[in-house]
């Protein structure tokens, strides 16, 4: 276990930290390009979120301990999260021990403490917004665990960086089972990251909300750590996804500062990239109605499972 | 010696009963006379233990295992039964369900009624041997009609008249054994009904007219058995007669009936080659098993319940002795005693709750296990055993003809198996709610003595447990001379 | 074959029959809750600590011990045997009934049904008859135990026998326990193979042909199958298991139904000898949509205890994939995948064991505390009673599947041997494999969505009745009952190395093989060679700790506000009342709109002038119309129809003897 | 065998009338005839018993001769007549199936007797063999009978009739039965009548007629 790979660690911890919010005030500024309006700044999401750390916390007399533990849980899963996907590199110490599936096991984690917060007050629209919340989840966490398994059958190994390594190495060009699987890869994450068409992240029409249903009875710095842990969410998507389907300019084998200086501004062009696409996602399609939900990611569980038997097919 | 006692104590207890069954210490007398043939029947099994087969006079009586274990049964069920019926009959006097002159009948054909069927088993002669089945109709006869209610005379009636006629069909099977015994036996008449002489010389016997004279026989004491389609009389005569008689007569008297087909299967196999008897006997389980279990599915009272299932068990018995082979007569023989312990027990619980309750409807009879925990739990238990649930020795016989069949006769395995479930969900489904639940009534200040209840549970508790040794080597030693297989 | 004395086994028996004798002891003073109930009870558990120690030791020296008993059939004396795979199953049994038991010693009281001392009875020679099946080394040992089982958990499901719907439950349990022994009693008719010896050993002597030795499997499947709560023979246990008190259903739930995985595994993988790959289709088919089946209808459930007893059928369906997956392996010759399915059936047995009997003790407590088992009227809890909840919360998440508690790591496990099924001699089977990754997938996500209904709508939010002000936290007996099953949650979570090396035995003599460990570390699960599969699961727990205390660390560092308790905002609404949250119902709705085909809903809607509007629904199960309710009524017609027979008229009797005597006449005269 | 001896021919023909007595009965609807019938049955049987005790010579025939003459000739239908003078019934109602319709089941089922006794005739040693058809005949006729009628006391009759067809099977095949068994077959018949008479008054006090189709509500049909 060499020093540099605890760095890059750490790095990557550090770099998703710093980098979600950027991305996503990248894609709201895309957005907001998209349709013609004067763009916020890059720079809000983190002054969101240094003005709700200042103020002070209020918290429903009801509240239980569960509550206030919630936001720190699902922020730690999300940061260690990030410390699992190789996003600029493979060679993470923590990987050994926490594999693709524990990844998503994660996420999991993270969903059902959210879940169980927004239920502890007791209020119509927090156990409402847990219900949809789950209801997303239960078939967003299959999916994506089939389109996990699907590179780990061509790659034979839930550990995700050696997925990414097998498919830089890429003698195999792009195999029609990714392909199924980058698609169903992509609904997933529009609905785990609660994005249009599945959820407006900017709406204030309670009956219609999931995220921010389950969030409102936050304030202050729990809101602020959950706000961080959504943008970690998404930023963790997207480098899942770069791992599997575009790892290329991913700094394999030993990696040195060299590898780093390329595995960086790769990151960077890729985000870039993915903001524009994800914003341009959003602005072409409309939300969809709660009860469509299932459908839709009903969708992306099937592709996902066609992607795993193509597989299967081609190979035998 | 053994032998005089243990037909002359019965005899004797006939005539005094008929004499002064009315005293009130009758009952006592009663029990007393049956504890004395128990012992008798029990000396007489030890010396058959220690020196085998016996032949008694002039070789009119033959003892060997196979009958000295359904002798020593029956005399304990006797006695117990005995026992049971002291109290229960006082009751059924204060209810004036019967007058005292009907008790001196019922206590002297009691004792008449142990008597032909001791006579039945331990005799050599098989004409004998009918003889004491007839007298065992007759008295018994007089014993389900004892309340004289319509329904009981109704029964009665049909039980004589069907019983009767099944008995001429038997003496003529049995003439026919004669005619075709005499021939090889010689014309002095007299040894040529003796099973011994028969069984010696069964191989030589024309095997036509021997088939013959075995449906004969079959549907002679088939109808006593209680085999479908034969059975018309069974659930009514132990529905309408009084409770003790219903014990004995599914206790004891079925075995014994049982107990003549399988002595007469026996000649007939060794003369005939073909299995003929074995698919009879086959044939006839299978259907009673069946039909029994779907007539169990719609009944309301308590005791006709229970007289199907006797149907149900007898045609297991009987399917196990249609298969033959060490294994199945083993296990049917022990079903055969397990059932009648068993059975009978069940009965004297069903009559102190129909007694209790006033009602032998099962829709009227709830809760028993508040209104009298014993005979709550008598009951429950019983049925438990009663439909082979271990560790009861039901469950034991069972196993094994199961296990047989399925290696003997696969095809036969599904219609048990379908059988045995349907009579389970019938059985119990009125057992639990009469057992547990809301009872209207409320609890009954005394107890009822249910000490062969429970010694018979005991019993077969223990058989399901731990057949001891001499008792299977006895068991065996039965299973061998009926042979077959 | 070992030749000395064997002491391990001894001991077990000796503790079974401990174990009779608590039992028997409860009817010295059977109204005395203190004696019967705090006493005896926790003696018992010490007694089943014991038991877990000795089956351990004699996990982890993998030896095999035999003994007989002189009771039992003439020919057949009472063979026991001790061997890894009773052993594992005898600890799970001690391990956690201890837990159970002590719980129990404080959980019963007056009042409920039968005497303290009659359950005490019954309890125990559940437990005893439960350790008899494992130990039973011949059929008719082995049947007599298993039936006394039925019957002894029949009477402990019956305790509240004044309730009709108990009584149904009863009969219905008693009912497919019996039919289901009747099958095995035919499973082990075929099996001794006209040896007549039914000693397991005969049996595995015994050479089969492949038609019988397929009938005896299918024979095993159903017998096995209608105990354990296989789909289509789990009808009873819904019924059964909330009908009878929290710890007899946690007993019935986290062990019993393992008795019947034990059975499974008994026979077909040891009593056969070498399996063939198809009989494994059906336990897999079977248990993958088993699987399915039990998590959508636990989702729909309004009653907690039933809401749980669903989850059994669900990880019961778990298992017996795992069972089906290991015998198409081990029949395709593919020892080392078997081998790695095979441990992940197991491990989820344990698991299953200690999260199941968690919650539903936790289900116990709360029904004492409130009176309650209708979803609809509990909440809140989690501030009256907050040793339950928080232990609780372990169980639930556990059997969510959440990283790094125990039920994530069978499914690890499971799903690495689906993963690494590599290339199976048979086209159809490669093509069931990925469909059933996905369903199994598919299940656990929605026994997440199943455990946040259970823990959220009973502990969080706000109480739905004012009743439930007077809840109160459970007593210490039951403290330690839930806290050591919790303690066990944790343990087989954060150790899966140690717990395989001890399962290595099971798959040694199940298998052949064992299940390898790649990594130098002892505390890195990884089990398949030669490629990069890892699970650590103490790295993770202290990584994700580590992290969350640093947040907490830095925020609480930097940032100093107060922190102010005010009324819930709900988006300014106001007046929140309890009745405003999602109800039980309302949390299974969109289940119940995604899989209607499953359901037979009845609902009853309020009209729109209704002074006081209702809202009720019913959900049943379809099988009852498409199976059981044929089936009875088929026995219906027949019964009417044989009743014909039976018409009361002499003369008609008589022309039956006649007709008889006439026919078999005919048939001696031709034969 | 184109000339018999005398006795020989008596035998037969006392078997012809025996077959003929129970189509007789079989036919016979007036109670009180079908008890004369019975006795006149009784009759040809003690004949019959006798010639053939005087024929063969063996002393147990005459004792049973004798046992049927005072039993089934006189006592039985002395008893039965008395039975239904106390009762008054004197006419079986329609039997269930037409006279017509019953003799032609009979011929059948002598057709099948007769073809059942022929292996028994084949095996058995006596010179009267060729009777054992009639005595199947009618004990089968007998059951017939039982089976068409209504009253109690005809049922009873048939019983009755039918025991003697047994009788005469034992007679023709084997010349009687051992001692023992005779005796104990007589004693039983006798307990059976006897306990019948007890039997006809209860029914009679219960239901105040013999019609068995007040017997006909113990049933699981409903």
């Amino acid at each position: 276990m060499k020093a540099i790979d605890w760095i890059t660690q750490v790095l990557e911890m550090a770099a998703a930290l710093a980098a979600a919010p950027v991305f996503l005030g990248w894609v709201n500024q895309c957005r907001a390009w998209l349709q013609n309006r004067r763009a916020p700044s890059l720079w809000l999401p983190y002054r969101n979120l240094h003005k709700l750390f200042h103020k002070e916390a209020v918290i429903a007399q009801n509240a239980s301990p569960l509550f206030r533990i919630a936001p720190y849980v699902v922020f730690g899963a999300m940061v260690l999260a990030a410390g699992i996907i190789p996003s600029m590199g493979t060679r993470l110490p923590l990987v050994v021990s926490a594999d693709a599936i524990a990844l998503v096991g994660l996420f999991a984690a993270a969903r059902v403490f959210m879940t169980l917060a927004a239920m502890d007050v007791g209020t119509a629209f927090g156990t409402l917004g847990a219900r949809r919340e789950m209801m997303v989840g239960f078939l967003a966490e299959p999916a994506l665990l089939m389109v996990i398994f699907v590179a780990s059958l061509i790659s034979s190994s839930t550990a995700l960086p050696v997925i990414t390594e097998h498919l830089v190495s890429g003698h195999l060009g792009l195999s029609p089972s990714l392909a199924f699987s980058a698609v169903a890869f992509i609904l997933v994450l529009l609905a785990e990251n609660a994005r249009i068409p599945v959820d407006n992240p900017a709406t204030h029409l309670e009956l219609t909300m999931i995220h921010e249903a389950m969030v409102l009875e936050y304030s202050a710095r729990h809101l602020a750590l959950m706000e961080w842990a959504a943008q970690l969410k998404l930023f963790n998507y997207v480098c899942i996804g770069f791992a599997l389907f575009l790892p290329w300019g991913v700094a394999t084998g030993h990696i040195g500062p060299e590898g780093l200086l390329v595995a960086i501004p790769a990151l960077a062009v890729k985000l870039a990239a993915a903001g524009v696409a994800l914003s341009l996602i959003e602005t072409v399609s409309a939300k969809m109605r709660v009860m469509r939900i299932p459908e839709f990611l009903g969708t992306a569980f099937l592709f996902a499972v066609l992607g795993l038997l193509v597989h299967v097919l081609l190979r035998t | 010696m053994e032998l005089v006692l243990l037909l002359g104590f019965p005899v004797l207890g006939a005539a005094l009963l008929g004499i002064t069954g009315a005293h009130r210490r009758a009952p006592e007398i009663n029990a007393a006379l049956s504890l004395a043939t128990f012992l008798a029947s029990c000396a007489l099994t030890v010396r058959v233990i220690r020196h085998g087969n016996l032949l008694l006079g002039d070789e009119q009586f033959f003892i060997d295992p196979f009958n000295v274990f359904l002798v020593a049964l029956t005399a304990f069920v006797g006695l117990t039964t005995s026992l049971f019926s002291r109290p229960y009959m006082r009751v059924e006097l204060d209810h004036g369900r019967l007058t005292s002159g009907r008790l001196r009948l019922y206590h002297s054909m009691y004792q008449l009624f142990m008597f032909t069927m001791l006579l039945a088993l331990t005799t050599n002669n098989m004409g004998l041997m009918w003889v004491a089945m007839e007298g065992a109709t007759l008295s018994t006869v007089l014993l389900v009609t004892l309340y004289r209610t319509p329904g009981s005379l109704e029964a009665g009636w049909k039980y004589f008249i069907l019983c009767g006629v099944g008995i001429a069909q038997a003496l003529f099977g049995t003439i026919l054994l004669y005619v075709a015994a005499e021939k090889v036996l010689g014309a002095q008449g007299m040894t040529a009904l003796l099973w011994t002489h028969l069984d010696a010389v069964k191989t030589q016997l024309e095997p036509t007219v021997l088939a013959l004279a075995f449906v004969f026989l079959l549907i002679g004491y088939g109808t006593k058995v209680g085999l479908v389609p034969l059975h018309s009389w069974l659930p009514d005569a132990h529905a309408e007669g009084p409770t003790p008689i219903s014990a004995v007569l599914s206790g004891l008297l079925l075995n014994v009936a049982l107990y003549a087909v399988v002595r007469s299967k026996v000649l007939v196999e060794g003369s005939l080659h073909s299995r003929l008897p074995s698919m009879l006997l086959m044939g006839f389980g299978l259907v009673s098993v069946v039909l029994a279990s779907l007539l169990l599915w719609r009944q309301r009272d308590i005791k006709r319940l229970f007289a199907y299932s006797s149907i149900e068990h007898m045609g297991i018995a009987t399917f196990a002795f249609g298969m033959g082979g060490p294994i199945a007569n083993f296990a049917a023989l022990l079903h055969m005693t397990v059932h009648s312990l068993t059975k009978s027990s069940i009965f004297f619980t069903a009559g102190h709750a129909a007694q209790k309750t006033g009602t032998q409807v099962m829709e009227h009879i709830r809760g028993l296990i508040t209104l009298s925990p014993t005979v709550g739990w008598g009951l429950m238990l019983g049925s438990l055993a009663i439909l082979g649930l271990p560790p009861f020795g039901v469950f034991t016989s069972e196993f094994l003809i199961l296990t047989t069949a399925m290696r003997e006769q696969p095809w036969a395995t599904p219609i048990l198996l379908a059988a045995l479930a349907v009579a389970f969900a019938a059985i119990f489904s009125k057992v639990q709610p009469m057992v547990f639940g809301e009872t209207s009534g409320r609890r009954l200040p005394h107890a009822p003595a249910l000490l062969p209840v429970f010694t018979h549970l005991a019993i077969v508790l223990l058989l399901g447990l731990y057949i001891p040794p001499y008792l299977a080597h006895w068991y065996r030693a039965a299973a061998h001379l009926i042979g077959g297989g | 074959m070992t030749t000395t004395f064997p002491s391990l086994l001894t001991g077990c028996v000796a503790l079974l029959c401990g174990w009779v004798l608590v039992g028997l002891a409860g009817l010295l003073r059977p109204e005395s809750v203190r004696f019967a109930g705090r006493t005896l009870f926790t003696l018992g558990a010490a007694l089943g600590l014991g038991l877990a120690a000795l089956a351990g030791a004699s996990l982890l020296s993998g030896g095999i011990e035999r003994l007989i008993l002189p009771i039992g059939l003439p020919e057949l004396p009472l063979h026991l045997r001790l061997d890894p795979l009773s052993s594992l199953f005898l600890f799970l049994l001690g391990a956690s009934s201890f837990g159970i038991s002590v719980f129990a010693g404080g959980y019963f009281r007056e009042g409920e049904g039968t005497a303290p001392g009659l359950l005490c009875l019954q309890y125990h020679l559940f437990l005893a008859s439960m350790g008899g099946v494992l130990l039973a080394n011949d059929a008719y040992g082995f049947l007599v135990a298993w039936e006394v089982m039925a019957l002894s958990s029949y009477f402990l499901v019956t305790t509240q026998h004044r309730l009709p719907e108990i009584r149904r439950a009863g009969f219905l349990y008693l009912l497919m326990a019996h039919v289901g022994a009747l099958c095995l009693l035919l499973c082990f008719g075929v099996l001794q193979g006209g040896s007549w010896l039914f000693t397991f050993h005969a049996m595995r002597a015994a050479h089969l042909s492949p038609g019988w030795a397929a009938a005896a499997f299918l024979l095993a499947l159903v017998g096995f199958g209608a105990k354990a709560g296989l789909v289509p023979l789990h009808v009873w246990l819904p019924d059964a298991h909330p009908a009878a008190p929290s710890p007899v259903s946690a007993l019935m739930s986290g062990v019993m139904l393992k008795t019947a995985v034990y059975g499974m595994l008994r026979v077909g993988l040891d009593l056969l000898g070498r399996p063939v790959w198809w009989w494994g289709l059906a336990p897999l088919i079977l248990g993958l949509f088993t699987i399915f089946y039990g998590v959508l209808f636990a989702a729909v459930q309004t009653d907690m205890k039933r809401l749980l007893a669903y989850s059994s059928v669900e990880n019961i369906g778990i298992v017996f994939a795992g069972i089906g997956l290991t015998i198409v392996f081990a029949g395709s010759g593919m020892k080392a995948v078997a081998a790695l399915a095979l441990l992940a059936t197991l491990y989820h047995c344990l698991n299953h064991a200690f999260m199941k009997s968690l919650l539903f003790l936790g289900t116990g407590s709360v029904l004492h505390a409130t009176g309650e088992r209708n979803l609809g009227r509990l909440g809140g809890l989690i501030h009256r009673m907050p040793w339950v909840a928080w232990l609780t919360l372990i169980g639930t998440l556990a059997i969510a599947g959440i990283p790094p508690l125990n039920g994530f790591v069978s499914e690890w496990l499971l799903l690495q041997s689906f993963l690494f099924a590599g290339r199976l001699p048979h086209a159809f089977v490669n093509l069931l494999i990925p469909m059933g990754m996905a369903l199994l997938v598919l299940g656990a996500a929605l026994a997440g969505y199943v455990m946040v209904k259970f823990y959220g709508i009973i502990f969080l939010g706000q109480p739905r009745e004012a009743s439930l002000a007077r809840a109160h936290d459970c007593g210490w007996l039951e403290r330690v009952g839930l806290l050591w099953l919790a303690l066990g949650c944790l343990a087989l979570g954060l150790f899966p190395l140690q717990v395989i090396r001890a399962l290595g035995a099971v798959t040694a003599q199940l298998i052949g093989a064992v299940v390898p460990q790649a990594s130098p570390h002892w505390w890195l699960l990884a089990p398949v060679p030669g490629r990069p599969v890892s699970y650590g699961p103490l790295v993770f727990l202290t990584a994700t700790t580590a992290v969350v205390l640093l947040t907490v660390l830095v925020v609480r560092l930097t940032y100093r506000q107060r922190v102010r308790r005010g009324p819930a905002w709900d988006c300014g609404f106001g007046a929140v009342t309890a009745r405003m949250q999602d109800t039980a119902e309302g949390f299974g709705q969109p289940i119940r709109h995604l899989f209607q085909p499953f359901f037979e809903i009845e609902r009853q809607l309020p009209e729109p002038a209704d002074r006081e509007p209702r809202y009720r629904i019913a959900i049943r199960e379809r099988i009852w119309r498409l199976l059981y309710e044929p089936i009875s009524a088929a026995v219906d017609r027949l019964a009417n129809t044989a009743a014909r027979v039976q018409q009361g008229r002499i003369s008609v009797y008589l022309l039956y003897s006649f007709a008889t005597l006439l026919v078999l006449l005919a048939v001696a005269l031709i034969s | 065998m184109t000339h018999l001896p005398l006795g020989q021919q008596l035998l037969d023909t006392c078997a012809a009338l025996l077959l003929l007595l129970s189509f007789a009965m079989l036919s016979q609807r007036r109670v009180v005839t079908l008890v004369n019938l019975y006795a006149a049955q009784g009759a040809v049987l003690a004949a019959a018993t006798l010639l053939l005790a005087w024929r063969t010579g063996e002393e147990h025939l005459y004792v049973s001769a004798a046992l049927t003459l005072v039993l089934k000739v006189a006592f039985l239908p002395w008893l039965l007549h008395r039975l239904i003078r106390r009762l008054g019934v004197y006419w079986d109602t329609e039997p269930l199936l037409k006279v017509s319709g019953t003799m032609l089941a009979g011929l059948v089922i002598v057709v099948f007797a007769f073809s059942l006794a022929q292996p028994i005739t084949r095996l058995a040693s006596t010179d009267t063999r060729s009777a054992i058809g009639i005595a199947v005949s009618v004990v089968l006729l007998a059951f017939l009978m039982m089976i068409t009628r209504r009253k109690a006391m005809s049922q009873v009759v048939g019983f009755l009739s039918m025991e003697n067809g047994v009788f005469f099977g034992a007679m023709s095949a084997s010349y009687g039965m051992p001692m023992v068994v005779e005796l104990g077959v007589a004693l039983d018949v006798l307990v059976a009548v006897l306990v019948l008479g007890v039997f006809f008054f209860q029914i009679r006090e219960r239901f105040d007629s013999l019609d068995l189709h007040h017997l006909e509500t113990l049933k699981e049909r409903d």
